[in-house]
């Protein structure tokens, strides 16, 4: 196990540092600068004035020499300063960063909660009333854009109830009610898909588990059909469902920005794309290694916890 | 996830031999003769004839600002006006055929190229198959989002940029995918009979492996349609996929949110557009599944 | 039939719901199993052998089959039972192992659980008892260290241990008939021999009856106390395993038994073989649905042969009509 | 329903009414990304600086010059000015404002320290140098007489006073010293700025409320959103918008114009033969642009017709009905027959490039193809990112260029670009024209050295027309802000020259 | 020319475990660990042993499908195992890396006629493929040896333009079977060829089997877990126990003598279609032990009924019992 472990942050390790230089070189072939995306309604380009803060930011060092800077910051535990503000990254995200992570959390915990049932009684009632129901929450949940859903919840709430959700970051600790009042859309929003997702997923896989000879016999001890569904069923079928929630996890995180532009929420999302249209490459490359970094780990922690529920996996 | 091991036995659409003759005909496996695949290929096909045909039938011209801002349903506008007068209908038909065309060509991207490494890894394995796969796994870590958007940037936005985006975006998961299931396939006796008579590696690839990773590339291409249609509309929505003044759903959908208000159909049209296609898809893609997985298909 | 039997099955008809309809896989199938009688049920690949258990244990699904007949179980008719009723049944009065001993196992729980589960199924026992009794049996069934071994999942036994683990399910609540559905085909010829003695010894000690499925002439001739040969869906002929064995009264039957190379038989002869292929559900030919195959078809063979009995011996062959001796 | 009061000149609610205090929360619609006073070119960083810095001089809701930080000022002759400090200015801090600090202050605006750009120099008029006559005093001499000086000074975005030492003394991105009614207490990237009064203005009246925070909410919809839950208590609107909330009893909505004015651009470069060398060709873009058309669809109809120097800028533009009568008219006949006269009587295409994220211009774009499409030309749209966009427009790479003007302070600003001896006409984007006529040139350097208005005025009158006939730009329309407010809030209005400064006088009733 | 066709000499073939790049495992499967056989023109030699013994492995390596780790397999003289790694050989015939031809002598047999066969392919492009795969012939003449492969086997000429899932699992092995033999093999692994086969259907491929290697002068090596049939399709059959072969001797002899307890297990083990022809049983107790650690000595020990102390020190060699017969057990007289 433990040798497993570290076999797997090493290639964990070799990931990232492709990542890091993929998205190094990526950044850096887009058309522009900070200082051009900062122009706003002046001129930009090339003037003395700005290659002299080109050089002052480092961006006229030779590629290698900025690149292994900010490898170097990053080991060195320094995430080094946003070209456009100069702000410290490690600041940016110390808010960012929570924010984000707690609505992806958020959101999965209620894909979780709700899609697996609705998958369970899906599979089970295979053909009912109850199945058609969960299908076509499961069908429209993957066909609706996520923005259009965010922005269609918040003005239903602003008008209805006079309410929208605050866009200030509330630590939970302080105020659990107001954290969990002000992130619940946003999460809801990107819960839908994911829950379409699992809902799906556990109907299929429990459709196959009901038919695997493990459950003829289960049947054949006599065991009642709660039982079965419930203790010889489903741990299984929701194997799958580790896998796929960890993988999406990584996909929330990184797809966050769109509901977070819409709910105005100073999240990592929003922080990305706005680094990318300032051509902050400080800030994007530092985002998305952090955004790889969760990927691959949560994809680790899956195969760990996969091989803790299944006993048939063995870690080598 | 169970590798979809002997999927391979079942077409998707068969071609059936009639009798000792060389004639032909197609017909519809059972598999798609139920109601849900009947719905999802009606679905589709709707579409598809929407975006060949529609601008004969509806004849408005989607480009026209003429008509006056913002106006309901009416019979010269069934489905109203956008914000610069544009009649909705049409831009919708005209939008049918964008999407589409984003969703298969961004999808075909991605299958090709996830195909082609997860083929290859699988086949030749060892140290070809680690490499592919740790360039695979790099590529899948880089958040897909940001992959559209550099590519955007890179080569301006625009459909065909948003199509190869989405593209590269989903290629890995193809890959994975196809390698998992041609590694399977690579455990069949059919494979190692082929090695036994000389077959090349090439004619290998290509005429037992990939013919047998055919169906859940299929299944997965017709889910994948879907996924890359919202991809579009939301890159569309942060101003990198398809731009004006051509109609794609998505970037009516982002444009049309400013009028939620004063005029939900012009957010309501293309919303709805772009959610009956995608279910089509995913109903034909979750009866292919259930159709070309055997566990599904009753048990022997 | 005697006294003491069990099992009386009649007029067996089981059908599957497939894209074409209704296709018919079991056609009025007759058994008898008496207590602590061993009934093998031999036939090739497809010719419903399973489909009779399952029916028998009421494990079809409602929706994708339709069972008609009479189960009769000790005087309970089984066929008519509601399914709350049925879940009494299994694994009490009638338990069930299955050919395929990895794929039968819950492969997340652990194997003392499993059987445990199925001795507080149909007890009043508490775990910790349950628990006692699962380590027992697996000592009943020789699973050497059986303490440790209950702790351990599915896939660290080896094939024949988890058969005994089936096996050892299968007794939790002695029950007073044991299916066992192809037990040994999964394995090789020295376990095979260890599971079937094991089936034997405890079918004495605990006075079951059993029957058992299995498509090997061999398993039959050293197990059986009487024999029913499936052809197509029905039962072809049943009877002692001597009589059956020794006299065939069916050509299908005769024919299985010639075509089997017996040890010391060599190649410079050639083996009997049965032409054509077995026909499939769906196909059956109208009449005797072994006519196309037979050496002795003739007219009247167009026509569905009843069971001609001579004493327990039956077989459905129009050879066997006593009415018709002149036809031969 | 709330009502909608207009006036061209700027709107604004009733008289601020009711007692000082309270609390205001705006909504920006970018991140302001750091609170610098100088170089800082994005209109959102000026958005959260304009309450704490102040400049030497300011204008009024006319748009008239008037003291700000300076009491008062004068002017020996055509290249000395001398500004006399007001008493009772002070920093935030306490320190009262010096001398000393109009020095430091103006040789930073000259050249703006990292992470501010050196953007505006063309804007930068000729100053030879800044003393400190006494504590109270500053004089500033000129290479040359320069008409441009007060305006510059009044326009506090780039001209701003902080003390002395500032920039070594504190972080300037997220710290802030200045003169104005608010203080700054902190500022979140993409969250929000906050602020409190500054209770020691000069202006005893200012500011009506206690606090203030400017949220930074970049989506439409989830401003809107909040607006009507109460969260925020202002913010700017699409013209569409505002129909929305018209009809909404809690807000009002503010109409008025700033400067923001958008044209089209060319390039005129040697050895391209890109057709605007021919200035008929430009002359028949101009004339095919149905501008009332393009008004109504992109902008609900709340737009005026521009033409160099936007409407509503003083003095200085041209009237209405000349432009619409003549310079500006829709007249695609002329336009057909310009071009069939330079050549092209069967059109040409040419791509059009445009910010993809400024949608009133991707909207234009797609008007502005359909209008041309009538004379023959056919335009291919090309939306790309702003930061390319500018890459391109600052080296001069593209054929035609849809962008907008701000804010300038002073009207020569607005006719710089015409103006062959600067780098820009020179090298990026005209240096291959030679049908432009000179006068035009002549003309923009002696506006800028005339300092008696009234002889500046003819002048530039002349410029515009020259301007708009060389049809070097193609200035198309200059839209009207809308700014939705709560009916809380009273006294606040939509200043011409853009950002909020009626903030500073707005008050609150609680709510 | 040698009586000999195809020799092995320790002949080793070790899979190894797990490992990725960055965990190189140490353990080894052992399915084949030093294999002495030599293979006479024109007989069939049996294989038989407990699944997962190493029969199908050495099948393998016999027609160097799989790379030996250790020995050598000729044949016809030529030594298989050296010859390059990259594949078969080419494949287009040009005998390049010296391996064309023998590519086309050797063919395996599988046991599994449904994962054997193509799904998508048509039976002729199927039978087709070693010739085209070997440019022998052109399309037109490839057509009709294909054509003459079918009926040689038992199948129609129209087989050619149906798809495998179209037969039943006996027509189906003839697929196989016409495939092998189309590129003109003279040796042919069957591995457990009729496994999978219904009763009735076993004795027609057999029979088929017995008549091909008749007309066309094959030589056999036949791999099946079921005694009786092996004994019935073999000159000689080799018994196979954990990688090792613990006994080879001719048929007959194998069978009514066996010289290895655990050949004498395997025998008493094996069911008869005969009421009371139940024979005394040498009871085995335990399961096959892990090949990845094999016992010492004798690797037959632990479940051996006979075993002593010596069997746990010493391996006993593969030694002559007469007449060809050899076993490997320390107490091979007193079986
Ligand atoms: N759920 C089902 N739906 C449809 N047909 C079925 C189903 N289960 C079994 N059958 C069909 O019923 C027939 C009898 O099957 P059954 O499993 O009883 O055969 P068997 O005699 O047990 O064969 P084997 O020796 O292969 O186990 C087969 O043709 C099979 O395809
Ligand atoms: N490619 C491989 N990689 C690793 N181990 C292998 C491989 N092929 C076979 N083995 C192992 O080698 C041993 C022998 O396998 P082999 O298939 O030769 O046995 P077998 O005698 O043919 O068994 P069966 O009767 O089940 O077919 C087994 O333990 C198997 O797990
Ligand atoms: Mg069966
Ligand atoms: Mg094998």
């Amino acid at each position: 196990m433990a040798r497993y472990l570290a076999s797997r942050v090493a290639q964990l390790g070799l990931t990232l540092l492709g990542v890091s230089v993929v998205i190094f070189l990526l950044v850096r072939l887009l058309p522009g600068d900070v200082l051009d995306a900062s122009s706003g309604d002046t001129v930009a380009g090339s003037s003395e004035g700005r290659d002299a803060l080109r050089e002052a930011l480092g961006l006229a060092d030779p590629l290698p020499v900025q690149y292994f800077d900010w490898i170097k910051g990053l080991v060195t535990g320094d995430l080094g300063v946003s070209l456009r503000s100069g702000e410290p990254l490690a600041n940016l995200l110390s808010t960012a960063l929570p924010m984000t992570l707690e609505i992806v959390l958020l959101g999965v915990a209620i894909a979780l909660l709700v899609g697996i049932p609705l998958g369970v009684l899906s599979a089970v009632r295979s053909g009912r009333a109850i199945d058609y129901v969960g299908r076509a929450i499961g069908m429209i949940g993957v066909s609706l854009p996520s923005f259009w859903l965010a922005t269609l919840m918040l003005l239903v709430t602003s008008s209805a109830f006079g309410w929208v959700p605050s866009s200030t970051y509330i630590s939970p600790f302080e105020d659990p009610l107001g954290n969990l009042a002000a992130l619940i859309l946003p999460a809801l929003c990107i819960s839908v898909y994911m829950l379409a997702l699992v809902m799906r997923m556990v109907r299929a896989t429990m459709l196959e588990v009901l038919g695997e000879d493990y459950v003829r016999t289960a049947r054949a001890k006599g065991a009642a059909p709660r039982t079965v569904v419930v203790r010889h069923a489903l741990r299984n079928a929701l194997l799958p469902v580790i896998t796929v929630s960890a993988f999406e996890v990584g996909v929330l995180l990184a797809s966050t920005a769109l509901i977070e532009v819409v709910f105005g929420l100073p999240g990592l999302g929003n922080l990305l794309v706005q680094g990318i249209f300032n051509r902050d490459y400080a800030v994007i490359q530092t985002v998305t290694l952090l955004l790889a970094a969760t990927f691959v780990l949560m994809n680790l922690i899956a195969d760990v916890l996969y091989a803790l529920v299944d006993p048939r996996v063995e870690l080598r | 996830m169970s590798a979809p091991a002997t999927v391979a036995t079942a077409a998707e659409v068969e071609v059936g031999a009639t009798g000792a003759s060389a004639r032909r005909r197609v017909r519809l496996s059972p598999m798609l003769r139920t109601p849900i695949a009947i719905a999802g290929l009606s679905i589709v096909l709707l579409t598809v004839f929407v975006a060949v045909a529609g601008p004969w039938i509806w004849t408005t011209d989607p480009y026209a600002a003429d008509a006056a801002r913002l106006q309901p349903p009416s019979w010269a506008h069934p489905m109203g006006t956008d914000e610069l007068g544009r009649d909705t209908l049409a831009r919708v038909i005209y939008g049918a055929r964008v999407s589409l065309e984003v969703g298969l060509s961004a999808v075909g991207v991605a299958a090709l190229l996830g195909s082609l490494i997860g083929l290859v890894a699988a086949f030749y394995g060892r140290w070809v198959d680690t490499a592919l796969m740790r360039f695979v796994d790099v590529l899948f870590a880089l958040p897909a989002l940001v992959l559209a958007i550099v590519v955007a940037g890179l080569l301006g936005p625009s459909r065909t940029n948003a199509m190869l985006a989405i593209g590269i975006a989903y290629a890995p998961a193809f890959a994975r995918v196809v390698r998992s299931a041609a590694l399977s396939v690579m455990t069949q006796p059919y494979i190692e009979a082929a090695r036994a008579l000389g077959t090349s590696s090439a004619t290998t690839i290509r005429r037992h492996l990939l013919p047998n990773v055919m169906a859940p590339l299929v299944v997965m291409a017709s889910t994948y349609l879907g996924t890359a249609i919202l991809a579009e509309a939301s890159l569309s929505f942060l101003g990198l996929g398809t731009q004006p003044p051509q109609p794609s759903w998505g970037g009516m959908l982002s444009s049309a949110r400013t009028y939620m208000l004063v005029s939900p159909w012009v957010a309501i049209f293309p919303g709805l557009a772009i959610m009956v296609v995608v279910l089509g898809v995913n109903l034909l893609g979750d009866a292919l599944r259930d159709g070309l997985d055997p566990k599904l298909r009753g048990r022997r | 039939m005697t006294d003491g039997t069990l099992l009386t099955v009649e007029r067996l008809d089981v059908r599957f719901r497939t894209a074409g309809g209704w296709t018919q896989v079991v056609d009025g199938v007759d058994l008898t199993v008496g207590a602590g009688e061993t009934l093998c049920v031999v036939g090739e690949s497809g010719s419903g052998k399973s489909v009779t258990a399952l029916a028998l244990m009421g494990l079809l699904d409602a929706g994708a089959a339709r069972v008609e007949g009479r189960i009769d179980f000790g005087g309970r008719d089984l066929a008519a039972l509601s399914e709350r009723d049925w879940q009494r049944v299994r694994g009490n009065d009638v338990a069930m192992i299955f050919q395929e001993p990895m794929s039968s196992l819950n492969p997340v729980l652990r194997i003392g659980d499993q059987i445990a589960e199925s001795v507080l199924l149909h007890s009043d026992a508490d775990k910790a008892a349950a628990d006692r009794r699962a380590v027992e049996l697996l000592r009943l069934v020789g699973i050497p260290a059986p303490e440790r071994r209950a702790r351990d999942y599915p896939h660290q036994l080896s094939g024949g241990m988890r058969q005994r683990v089936m096996i050892a399910i299968a007794l939790s609540c002695s029950p007073r008939l044991l299916i066992a559905d192809e037990p040994t085909t999964a394995l090789d010829v020295t376990i095979q021999a260890q599971i079937l003695e094991l089936i034997g010894e405890l079918r004495e000690r605990l006075e079951m009856a059993v029957l058992l499925i299995t498509h090997d002439l061999g398993v039959v001739a050293e197990t059986a106390d009487r024999v029913a040969v499936m052809y197509a869906g029905k039962i072809v002929e049943q009877g002692d395993v001597k009589a059956v064995f020794e006299d065939p009264q069916h050509p299908y039957t005769a024919a299985l038994l010639r075509a089997i190379p017996v040890l010391g038989s060599t190649y410079a002869e050639p083996l009997y073989a049965i032409p054509g292929t077995v026909p499939s559900p769906g196909g059956w030919p109208d009449g005797c649905r072994f006519a196309a195959r037979c050496e002795h078809v003739h007219a009247a063979c167009a026509q569905d042969p009843p069971a001609f009995a001579r004493g327990s011996h039956f077989a459905r062959c129009w050879l066997r009509d006593p009415d018709a001796e002149e036809r031969r | 329903g709330g009502g909608e009061s207009t006036s061209r000149a700027g709107s604004s609610q009733a008289a601020a009414t009711g007692e000082r205090g309270g609390e205001i929360t705006w909504g920006l619609a970018a991140d302001p990304v750091f609170m610098v006073p100088f170089g800082a070119t994005l209109g959102a960083t000026r958005e959260a600086t304009e309450p704490i810095y102040e400049s030497l001089l300011t204008w009024d809701r006319d748009l008239r010059i008037v003291p700000a930080l300076a009491a008062s000022y004068s002017s020996p002759d055509d290249t000395t000015y001398e500004f006399v400090l007001r008493d009772g200015a002070r920093f935030h801090d306490g320190r009262p404002v010096r001398a000393s600090d109009v020095v430091y202050s103006i040789g930073l605006q000259r050249r703006p320290p990292p992470p501010g750009t050196p953007d505006m120099a063309v804007h930068v008029p000729a100053i030879k140098d800044v003393v400190a006559v006494d504590e109270r005093t500053v004089r500033i001499s000129m290479d040359g007489p320069d008409a441009r000086l007060p305006g510059f000074l009044a326009w506090g975005r780039h001209s701003s006073i902080v003390p002395e030492g500032m920039y070594d003394d504190i972080d300037p991105r997220t710290e802030a010293n200045g003169t104005g009614p608010f203080r700054l207490v902190g500022y979140k990237q993409n969250d929000r700025v906050t602020f409190e009064a500054n209770r020691d203005y000069w202006q005893s009246s200012m500011p009506g409320v206690d606090r203030m925070t400017l949220r930074v909410m970049t989506d439409e919809q989830g401003r809107l959103a909040a607006l009507r839950a109460g969260d925020i208590d202002g913010c700017s609107v699409s013209p569409d918008l505002s129909e929305v909330l018209a009809a909404d009893p809690n807000v009002e909505v503010l109409k008025g114009l700033v400067a923001a004015h958008r044209e089209l651009q060319f390039t005129i470069k040697t050895g391209e033969r890109k057709p605007w060398h021919d200035k008929r060709v430009r002359q028949a873009i101009n004339h095919a642009i149905d501008r009332q058309d393009l008004i109504e669809r992109v902008y609900a109809g709340s737009a005026e017709f521009s033409g160099v120097v936007p409407p509503g800028y003083g003095d200085w533009p041209l009237a209405d009905e000349e432009l619409r009568s003549d310079l500006l008219a829709h007249d695609p006949e002329r336009a057909r027959a310009l071009l069939a006269a330079a050549g092209f009587g069967d059109g040409f295409t040419i791509e059009l490039e445009v910010a993809s994220t400024t949608t009133d211009l991707v909207k234009t774009a797609e008007i502005l193809q359909q209008q041309l499409a009538d004379v023959g030309v056919e335009l291919k749209i090309r939306p790309i990112e702003l930061a390319a966009f500018a890459k391109n427009n600052g080296e001069g790479r593209f054929d035609l260029h849809l962008t907008y003007r701000g804010m300038r302070g002073d009207v020569a600003g607005y006719v710089s670009d015409f103006d062959p001896s600067q780098p820009l006409y020179r090298d990026v984007w005209f240096p291959g024209a030679t049908d432009v006529d000179p006068e035009l040139g002549r003309l923009i350097r002696q506006g800028a050295t005339t300092i008696a208005e009234a002889d500046r005025r003819p002048i530039y009158e002349q410029v515009q027309r020259l301007a708009l006939a060389e049809a070097l730009h193609v200035p198309l329309c200059n839209p009207y802000k809308f700014q939705a407010v709560s009916k809380r809030v009273s006294g606040m209005y939509v200043a011409y020259t853009d950002f909020n400064p009626g903030l500073a006088t707005a008050r609150v009733t609680a709510s | 020319m040698s009586d000999v066709l195809v020799r092995a000499r320790d002949l080793r073939v070790h899979f190894p475990l797990g490992g990725g790049v960055l965990s190189r495992s140490s353990a080894q499967v052992r399915a084949v660990d030093g294999v002495e056989l030599e293979i006479r023109r024109g007989e069939t030699l049996g294989l038989v042993g407990e699944s997962g013994c190493g029969k199908s492995t050495l099948g393998r390596a016999l027609v160097r499908l799989v790379r030996p780790t250790g020995g050598s397999v000729e044949f016809d003289g030529t030594d298989v195992a050296r010859l390059p790694r990259r594949g078969r050989g080419r494949g287009d015939g040009s005998g390049r890396d010296g391996r064309g031809a023998l590519a086309r002598e050797m063919q395996i047999v599988f046991q599994d006629p449904v994962g054997s066969l193509n799904p998508r392919m048509k039976v002729g492009a199927i039978v087709a493929e070693g010739l085209a795969s070997n440019r022998i012939g052109t399309r037109a003449s490839r057509r009709e040896l294909v054509v003459e492969m079918l009926e040689r086997v038992g199948l129609g000429s129209d087989a050619v333009d149906r798809y495998p899932h179209e037969f039943s699992g006996g027509q189906r092995q003839r697929i196989v079977i016409a495939r092998a033999l189309a590129v003109g093999a003279r040796f042919v692994v069957a591995d457990e060829p009729v496994s999978a086969l219904d009763v009735s259907v076993q004795s027609q491929v057999l029979n088929l089997f017995v008549r091909l290697k008749r007309e066309l002068d094959l030589t056999y090596v036949f791999v099946a877990h079921d005694l009786a049939v092996v004994g019935y399709v073999s000159d000689r059959i080799a018994v196979m126990y954990l990688g090792k072969i613990v006994e080879l001797g001719p048929a007959q002899a194998l069978i009514s003598a066996p010289r290895h307890p655990y050949t004498r297990a395997l025998l008493s083990a094996v069911p008869q279609a005969r009421v009371g022809a139940r024979r005394e049983r040498t009871a085995l107790t335990g399961d096959v032990p892990n090949p990845i650690d094999p016992p010492s000595g004798c690797r037959f020990r632990t479940r051996c009924p006979m075993a002593a102390a010596i069997c746990a020190e010493q391996e006993p060699p593969l030694r002559t019992h007469g007449d060809g017969h050899l076993a490997a057990c320390h107490f091979a007289e007193a079986v």
